[in-house]
């Protein structure tokens, strides 16, 4: 049946070359002749040149040779799996890693495996940029015949860009024969592109009509490039248009991206900053290592893939406990060892922390080099919900922005439903009165700096997801994290959430119009102000009480 | 404890005289000392005293603020750095046609980033009295219109404190951009001359660095005569109780705003005389951790105590000097511990044990 | 109950507290009193272990008290009402209350209703924060929340400044109830006369830092008024 | 001291750009280590001097007097960032001492006292851009760079360049963004529109340093490949991406004048010797790394030839010196004080390496003036006598700004 | 010494303070409801009132610390207290002590009672202030008044409670203002002292106005000739204090048996 329906295919005549490649495999698979070994030897040849251009001609050999193992070449080779052995001149992969080398198996000849001492001895193939996009093409191209509808929308749209004459008659019979309601419609639209470059005016409208529901670029493109260059007015008249109506979508569209996006950021911000709200707005403590309490989170989970390489999926899930106790574990140790000789000198904190800060950073230097560490990304997280071409939502911000909500919520029911919250308070609001009370205020110190700091480290797991984890990672939220607390009102865990919200929003609605840096620097001239209007943040702390 | 009120109590005397001793004995250990002798000092090293004595003025101004008045800025920096902006404008324009493009006016990063004429903010900073006034009027004046938005609305500890780190954070970014015309991340170097004198030259190494002596010595008189007077009292009773200061009649706002003022253009004037000794400034000066660090070097010194404050800054920057030489791996390692033992174990810094020898004596 | 022996305190290089005796009987209450600056919140503030002391020892029913953390006495059983009545200024009046609850020994979860029945202001205002109380309610709520820690020994620190007078009557009975009633033994720092007269039973007063006299409160003599209680 | 020569290090190893420097620090090591075991210079031992300037732009100044005065160094290799090097070299200049500078630069500069060997404008960007233009077709630029100087600067002359080939204004976009930039969303999903209007587009990166993982990473989620938008970037190198989970970049380009990829014999050994001096079979070698080996080689074949390691001679001795680069061909050094090297274009690979996709046929003279400013088209430098000058302009035949 | 009263103080008709129909409330809750309030040049009133009336309120609103949501407050016929910052009103001539001691607790006594003795506050005047024989007379004798003489130079946070009192009536006399608001001044005394600051209020009033704040019952009959009830935040009773003694009204909310 796939073969059947790749034939129909390949009778309609193309003009990409690539289809030829998808002939040709088509034909070896679908018939026993084996009549180019010469050409198959020749390309492996090839592949095992050095320099780039062999290899392209390799490739190109190879998509002429019927030999079966060639689509299982080209495979392995958009993979980037494929490799050669320097001195040998074998093509191979690699099975297991073995000492300082590898055990690797031979490509063409399954089954026989080598054993390389070095890891410089054998050498990926290269592909580059311009390979890969035929190859990548190529499969398209099958997959205009695939199974799963996703893939096949997908292989549609691709061809939006180049409908022709030829194209058009390609969609109509493929719309016959299409079942899935969405496709069917994706192909009108592709016809429905291809009439408004080469339709009569009544086609050219009909097509228009069909179209400005779309939010396709190339359909947006389409009908730029009709209003730009159509002969008749009417045609131009109803592309402007739709286009209009277009644009007015995407302007929506580009709202809640905006929106998203600020929000996305904002929870980046309070999930930084949310730590020191409780070790410097609750328990009043400036603490300059917070900072590096995130940066430790960030290594813990560096160091959870080391352990579990074959596990990258689940690593976070593992790194977000030892992440909090990690950081949680040297905050108590920075409560018992400095801080707790400081209550009472709020200031002093500030400098004490400040040291330790260097300290950690070094210390981290000297652990780990000064160089970046390498965190990947689970599949989970990577890519993006598209919810329509032009809007979609990247799985990582989607995600942080939900870790950032329950651990704000787990918190907030830390501090407001456990007597835990209630001490501390005690504690940071008179010290003496709230030991004479029965409270043990070392042990609620040591816990509640050991909290604040083991959600620093949490948030370095998220941190880590989206950008470098070095030793310089806490530096760049420092100052930021003290701006969010404060903004948000010294004391107030609502304050953190929806400062950190709002600054994140009013930095992404002002980064289109004015560029990242002035939005910046607007925004810190906003607080600025803002402090000026409200001088105990956006929640400030009232009464008699707080006025001392 | 009458002592304290006087403007030249006996610590004062020490400190004026050992600052002069010092100042005449570097002198003339230079000039007079051949080279080669071990009691040689090195014009290297006298600029480097030069730089620390820059830095104990810029000390001294966050001290009369944070130690006696109870504000702790952490944009201080800024304030130096604008100074230095002042000067380092002076100095570019000093250099005239012999930049590299051979400009007569335009400076060099302005000609190979294609712009036609000077900005207006570069204007009279040919003269020198205007540049020098500049050293003082820009801090102060930002620190006017700063203090005078956040006093009047009563925007007080922490709150102040990162509202001005925010100042110095935008300043720091604006800077950086090219646009600003101040040579973004490059800042402002390769200066030839000060009022027609080389800064290559031995002889005005030696006069920057006996000015940045006499500069700090006049700073510490005025700041002593600020501290023993009423209003210093003021200052600190503002310290100690805001409101009830206000209670009794005095205007908290102006009061915090003057000596706001004063203190940045203090630190204006040491960023103008540090900024010909170490050949450059650039943006990097606004750095928020700046801000912080000096506040470290007070905290270091003895807070309250002017002199200590002279030390703590002299004192972590030889550190660091040092550390930098002697273990070049671990010395952030030494400096952090050294942060953190002088909290833990000098509450009241440097000059607290002093006070306690003094005590026991 | 209570004896203290010896006690030495230091404020820097001053000698505040010169080797101090103080006896309190059990199930007693003993006011103490003294001009002003003569050390008594000093003294109250060494038994709750809020201040380092020099030297002395402390033995409260049979225990050691020097040896036990400020924490610990909590839970031991004495319940403290400072002068200048401390409270938590902006946990509201439940919160304060609340705070002491962890230092029962009956682990109970719910503030004990007599509470708001000697002091109804305090469920009247039971969300306000406790800064913004006036002074006589943060009094009255500094009391109120030394009783939730349901003590054996309550240390009261002129406990009646700033309290109108018929809530000042109130505060008495309720001494007096408490001692009398349910035998709670009550250390008392008080200057008004008629007061302390009205609720003690003993009396102890101090004079730069020693005790210089002691005994049955009808023992409390012009003389030694006019001696050590007048300017 | 008279048995030794001593050779400074000026390298941060504390701060924000230890990061990067502190590898050309033990480059220098190593290069000093493996020169002394081929019997030093001049029959002297080398003895290396390293200082900590702490990313602390005035500390260089500071801390090169001391190397010169205090220390007494023959040359100094150091700096990274274009400011560190502007704050040294009034102090070398006036000392009369030798700099190597071994990262690309924005130009614009040509001092007696400096050898660039890094890459010029001319011998990155350019090439880079028409590789993009040429083999890749591309039609629309987006230049994007950390606002300062060197991105400021590079994206001006390529903005330039590209209009000089016929490219429209309204096809190229610029966007700076602060240092440390780490929230990419808005400008990649501008960059994702501007790349949708059906024109091929590439974008020519001059972002800085650490804010690139959360640039590539916000690609890779909001789905732009390399082969829709390629990237192609001038400060991302195999050091750089050691530190980066490489599978969103795969196919992302970059230029440079040497990839620890290269196929040559000098290459191997010396990432061999590299490898067992720092004690890690992982570690990578780098562009920067490559320019110190250079211009290290450079000095010590002038020193040579000149009999002495007095700056003022060595200045005139290392012009035309020619060593072996670790691509195979030969580097030059020029009148100008920058060097000849080939210029070559990497893929991306989900190993961390480069894969070299295109390269010049020979090598690139550096070029210290651009030609595409119109400031400096004029300029030219040459410090051979007679003209020994770092900027002399051809219009009116002056040399202006020199202290000598 | 001249009082540093303010020019405009116009007190032609012998009333120094107005306070009419003011009303405030914090999150809702009425503190001051619609209270009015007189007071004569060179009179002593004593205020008494339940812990909660608005008693303290009601001086904040006349310092300033409070503005009431609405109503008035004179000083004298012309100066309108709710334009007025602290500082002003403090320079206008009112002064307060405040119910919890408050002073400059890291400076001495003789700092304190400098610091608030009437005299310039700008900025400049204060710069250049040395003080002269005549003042220093005035603060020695002020101390001696306290009974602070012996602490003249001992930091003042070291003070206890009862001589923190003393101190913050010493500043208030320093201040020397034409009104004097004292919050509950003996809390905290003993008897004897009690009759001391009775003594001394008593010698204050007919130069200057003042309200006294007490809960002390002995001590309002000893120093009182006028009385003003405060209740939920209005006035309940005003009167001698004989006829407020006698008040059902007031027994049952205030006094008791
Ligand atoms: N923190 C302190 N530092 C130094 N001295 C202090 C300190 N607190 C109190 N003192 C001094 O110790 C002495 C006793 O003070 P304490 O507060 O115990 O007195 P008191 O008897 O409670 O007086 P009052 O009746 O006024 O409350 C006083 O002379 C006081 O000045
Ligand atoms: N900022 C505030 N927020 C909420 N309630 C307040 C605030 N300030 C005062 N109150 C309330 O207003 C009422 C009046 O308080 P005020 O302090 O004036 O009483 P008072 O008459 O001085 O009492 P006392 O004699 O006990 O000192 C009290 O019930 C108090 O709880
Ligand atoms: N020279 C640079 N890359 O700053
Ligand atoms: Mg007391
Ligand atoms: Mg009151």
């Amino acid at each position: 049946m796939f073969c059947l329906r790749t034939h129909d295919l390949a009778k309609c005549r193309s003009k990409f070359n690539f289809i030829n490649i998808v002939i040709l495999l088509a034909g070896i698979m679908c018939s026993s002749a084996v009549w180019s070994d010469v050409l198959f030897d020749q390309s492996i040849d090839k592949l095992l040149g050095k320099n780039f251009k062999s290899v392209t001609q390799g490739v190109e050999l190879l998509a002429q040779s019927d030999d079966e193992r060639a689509e299982q070449v080209l495979q392995i080779l958009l993979a980037g799996d494929l490799y050669r052995l320097k001195k040998e001149k074998r093509l191979v992969t690699i099975k297991e890693e073995k000492g300082k080398g590898y055990l690797v198996t031979d490509v063409l000849e399954s089954g026989k495996i080598y054993e390389v001492s070095s890891k410089r001895k054998i050498k990926r193939v290269a592909i580059n940029n311009k390979l890969r996009t035929k190859i990548k093409a190529a499969i398209a191209q099958i997959q205009l015949t695939d199974k799963d509808p996703g893939k096949r929308s997908a292989a549609v749209i691709s061809l939006f860009d180049v409908v022709d004459d030829n194209q058009i008659v390609l969609f109509e019979k493929m719309y016959e024969q299409e079942k899935n309601e969405k496709v069917r419609s994706l192909i009108a639209s592709g016809i429905a592109i291809g009439n408004l470059k080469t339709g009569s005016v009544v086609e050219k409208i009909a097509a228009i009509k069909k179209l400005e529901d779309s939010l396709e670029p190339s359909v947006r493109n389409a009908l730029q490039a009709t209003v730009d260059s159509d002969n008749d007015k009417s045609v131009v008249a109803a592309a402007t248009k739709a286009l209009g109506k277009i644009d007015q979508k995407i302007d929506n569209y580009a709202l809640m991206e905006t929106l998203f996006f600020g929000l996305s950021l904002g929870s980046v911000l309070v999930l930084a900053a949310i730590g020191l709200a409780i070790t410097f707005g609750v328990m009043g403590v400036i603490n300059m290592a917070h900072g590096e309490l995130i940066m430790l989170g960030a290594y813990t989970t560096y160091v959870i893939q080391l352990i579990m390489p074959n596990n990258i999926g689940a690593s976070l899930f593992v790194a977000v406990p030892a992440a909090f106790l990690v950081s949680g574990l040297v905050g108590v140790a920075i409560e018992r060892g400095v801080i707790r000789h400081l209550y009472g000198r709020p200031l002093e904190t500030l400098l004490a922390t400040f040291g330790l800060s260097l300290i950690l950073q070094q210390a981290v230097r000297t652990v780990f080099s000064p160089l970046n560490r390498s965190v990947e990304t689970p599949d989970w997280m990577s890519g993006a919900l598209e919810i329509n071409p032009v809007f979609s939502i990247t799985y990582n911000r989607l995600y942080i922005i939900i870790f950032c909500l329950i651990v704000f919520a787990m918190l907030f029911f830390v501090l407001k439903k456990t007597t835990l919250g209630l001490k501390v308070r005690a504690v940071s609001q008179n010290r003496a009165m709230a030991r004479a009370m029965g409270v043990r205020s070392e042990w609620v110190d040591a816990l509640t700096f050991g909290l604040g700091s083991g959600v620093a480290g949490v948030a370095g797991v998220a941190l880590s997801q989206l950008t470098n984890v070095g030793p310089n990672l806490g530096q760049a939220y420092i100052i930021d994290s003290f701006m969010v607390v404060v903004f948000g009102g010294v004391g107030n865990l609502w304050g953190t959430l929806v400062a950190g919200m709002s600054l994140g929003v009013a930095n992404k609605v002002l980064e289109p119009v004015s560029g990242a840096v002035l939005a910046k620097i607007l925004v810190l001239i906003f607080i600025i102000l803002f402090i000026q209007k409200k001088p105990r943040g956006l929640f400030p702390q009232k009464g008699r009480g707080a006025e001392g | 404890m009458h002592s304290d009120k006087q403007l030249f109590d006996r610590k004062s005397q020490l400190f004026l005289l050992v600052l002069a001793i010092v100042t005449v004995a570097v002198l003339a250990l230079n000039i007079l000392v051949p080279e080669g002798n071990p009691l040689h000092i090195s014009t290297y090293t006298v600029t480097l005293l030069g730089k620390y004595l820059t830095f104990a003025l810029l000390a001294i101004a966050v001290d009369l603020i944070w130690g006696y008045m109870g504000i702790l800025s952490l944009g201080h920096g800024a304030f130096f750095a604008l100074g230095g902006y002042a000067m380092g404008m002076y100095l570019m324009r000093q250099i005239g046609d012999r930049g590299v493009y051979g400009d007569p006016i335009l400076p060099d990063f302005m000609v190979f980033l294609d712009w036609k004429e000077l900005p207006w903010f570069w204007h009279g900073f040919d003269m020198f009295w205007f540049a020098m006034l500049m050293v003082v009027l820009v801090p102060g004046i930002l620190a006017f219109i700063f203090g005078w938005l956040a006093f009047r609305s009563r925007v007080t500890g922490v709150y102040l404190s990162i509202i001005t780190q925010a100042m110095t954070y935008a300043l720091m970014l604006a800077f950086y951009r090219n646009e600003m015309g101040f040579g973004g991340n490059n800042g402002l170097t390769d200066f030839k001359d000060i009022l027609g004198f080389s800064l290559q030259e031995n002889s005005t190494r030696l006069t920057l660095f006996v000015l940045s002596a006499l500069f700090l010595a006049l700073g510490y008189i005025a700041c002593r005569y600020i501290v023993t007077s009423k209003l210093g009292r003021v200052c600190m009773a503002i310290r100690d109780a805001e409101d009830r200061t206000r209670f009794i009649g005095y205007r908290v706002d102006k009061v915090k705003l003057w000596v706001f003022v004063f203190s940045a253009a203090l630190a204006g004037i040491a960023g103008a005389l540090y900024v010909p000794q170490v050949g450059i400034i650039n943006p990097n000066e606004f750095s928020p951790l700046n801000s912080i660090e000096l506040v470290v070097w007070v905290a270091i010194g003895g807070r309250a105590t002017l002199y200590g404050a002279v030390i703590g800054a002299i004192a972590v920057n030889y550190a660091k000097s040092y550390f930098t030489v002697a273990m070049p791996e671990v010395w952030l390692f030494a400096l952090g511990g050294l942060f953190v033992l002088g909290t833990l174990y000098l509450p009241k810094g440097i000059a607290g044990i002093m006070k306690r020898k003094e005590a026991v004596a | 109950m209570l004896t203290i022996e010896n006690l030495n305190q230091f404020y820097g290089e001053s000698h505040t507290l010169w080797d101090l005796n103080l006896h309190v009987e059990e199930g007693k209450c003993t006011v103490l009193m003294g001009r002003n600056g003569v050390g008594k919140t000093t003294l109250l503030s060494c038994i709750m272990g809020l201040l380092p002391i020099k030297s002395g020892s402390a033995q409260f029913m049979g225990q050691s008290l020097f040896d036990h953390s400020a924490e610990k006495r909590a839970s031991m059983g004495i319940g403290y009402v400072p002068q200048g009545r401390q409270i938590f200024p902006a946990m509201t009046v439940e919160e304060n209350l609340q705070i002491g609850l962890s230092a029962r020994q009956d682990k109970l979860k719910k503030i004990p209703d007599y509470i708001y029945e000697l002091f109804p202001v305090l469920k009247e205002m039971i969300n306000r924060r406790g800064g913004d109380l006036s002074g006589g309610q943060q009094q009255q709520l500094a009391i109120g929340r030394a009783l939730v820690v349901d003590p054996k020994l309550l240390i009261l620190d002129e406990p009646t400044e700033g309290i109108q007078p018929n809530v000042v009557q109130e505060i008495g009975d309720i001494i007096c109830k408490l001692n009398r009633e349910t035998g709670l033994t009550v250390l008392l720092v008080e200057q008004k006369l008629p007061f302390a007269r009205k609720v003690a039973d003993n009396f102890c007063i101090m004079e730069r830092g020693k005790n210089v006299a002691t005994g049955d409160i009808s023992e409390l003599s012009e003389e030694l008024i006019k001696e050590y209680l007048t300017v | 001291a008279d048995d030794t020569i001593k050779v400074g290090i000026l390298h941060s190893l504390s701060g924000t750009m230890a990061i990067s420097e502190t590898t050309l620090k033990d480059t220098m090591l190593m290069l000093i280590e493996e020169q002394n075991a081929k019997g030093g210079v001049l029959g002297k031992k080398l003895e290396p001097v390293v200082v900590d300037p702490a990313s602390n732009w005035p500390l260089f100044a500071e801390k090169g007097r001391e190397l010169i005065d205090k220390e007494d160094v023959s040359a100094i290799f150091g700096c990274w960032t274009s400011v560190s090097r502007k704050s040294v070299l009034p102090v070398v200049e006036e000392l009369n001492s030798l700099l190597f500078y071994p990262v690309q630069y924005e130009g614009e500069e040509s001092s007696k006292n400096v050898f660039y060997t890094g890459a010029a404008p001319n011998q990155q960007a350019i090439p880079a851009v028409d590789y993009l233009m040429n083999d890749l077709g591309v039609k629309r630029w987006v230049l994007a760079g950390t606002d300062y100087v060197y991105p400021r600067t590079t994206n001006k002359i390529l903005e330039a360049y590209l209009k000089s080939k016929g490219v429209k204004e309204e096809d190229i976009m610029i966007n700076y963004t602060p240092f440390g930039h780490s929230d990419w969303q808005s400008i990649v999903s501008d960059v994702k529109k501007f790349g949708s209007a059906g024109k091929k587009t590439a974008v020519v990166s001059t972002i800085n340093g650490d804010a690139n993982v959360p640039f590539y990473k916000e690609l890779g989620n909001q789905g732009i490949s390399s082969e829709q938008i390629p990237v192609v970037a001038f400060s991302v190198g195999e050091e750089e991406l050691s530190g980066i989970d490489t599978k969103p970049l795969v196919g992302h380009l970059a230029a440079w004048n040497y990839f620890m990829s290269v196929e040559e014999e000098s290459n191997e050994e010396f990432i061999d010797s590299w490898q067992s001096y720092i004690k890690n079979q992982d570690r990578v070698t780098n562009d920067p790394m490559e320019a110190h080996y250079i211009g290290f080689n450079m000095w010590v074949e002038a020193v040579e030839k000149a009999g002495t390691t007095d700056p003022s001679v060595v200045q005139d001795a290392i012009i035309g010196v020619a060593v072996p680069n670790l691509t195979g061909g030969i580097s030059t050094m020029l009148p100008n004080h920058h060097v000849t090297k080939p210029v070559l274009i990497g893929e991306i690979q989900d190993d961390g390496q480069f894969q070299v996709v295109w390269q010049t046929t020979g090598n690139v003279a550096g070029d210290a003036w651009s030609d595409f400013l119109p400031g400096s088209k004029d300029i030219i430098s040459d410090w051979r006598a007679p003209l020994s000058c770092g900027n002399y302009n051809v219009k009116t035949a002056k040399c202006s700004g020199q202290n000598f | 010494m001249v009082p540093q009263a303010d020019s405009r103080l116009d007190i032609k008709n012998g009333c120094m303070l107005y306070v009419e129909d003011v009303s405030v409330s914090f999150d809702g809750f009425k503190a001051i409801n619609n209270l009015n309030l007189y007071i004569d040049e060179g009179e002593l009133r004593c205020i008494i009132g339940p812990n909660g009336a608005g008693k303290t309120t009601m001086m904040d609103i006349i310092t300033g610390k409070t503005k009431p949501d609405t109503g008035s407050a004179y000083f004298g016929q012309k100066i309108n207290l709710l334009e007025m910052s602290e500082p002003e009103i403090a320079q206008a001539g009112i002064g307060r002590k405040f119910q919890k001691p408050t002073v400059f607790e890291e400076q001495s006594v003789f700092d304190n009672l400098e610091l608030a003795m009437a005299g310039p506050r700008g900025v400049l005047p204060t710069l250049f202030s040395k003080l002269n024989g005549e003042q220093r007379d005035h603060i020695e004798q002020v101390m001696v008044q306290i009974g602070l003489q012996d602490h003249s130079m001992a930091r003042s946070g070291a003070l206890s409670h009862g001589q923190k009192q003393w101190l913050e009536i010493g500043m208030l006399l320093m201040q020397n203002p034409k009104l004097l608001l004292v919050d509950e001044p003996v809390a905290g005394m003993t008897h004897q002292e009690m009759d001391r600051t009775a003594e001394l209020l008593t010698s204050l009033a007919g130069k200057h106005s003042v309200i006294v704040v007490e809960h002390d019952m002995d001590f309002v009959r000893s120093i009182a000739k006028k009385v003003t009830v405060l209740h939920q935040g209005s006035v309940l009773a005003e009167g001698s204090m004989d006829q407020i003694q006698s008040n059902p009204r007031v027994k049952e909310v205030y006094l008791g048996e």
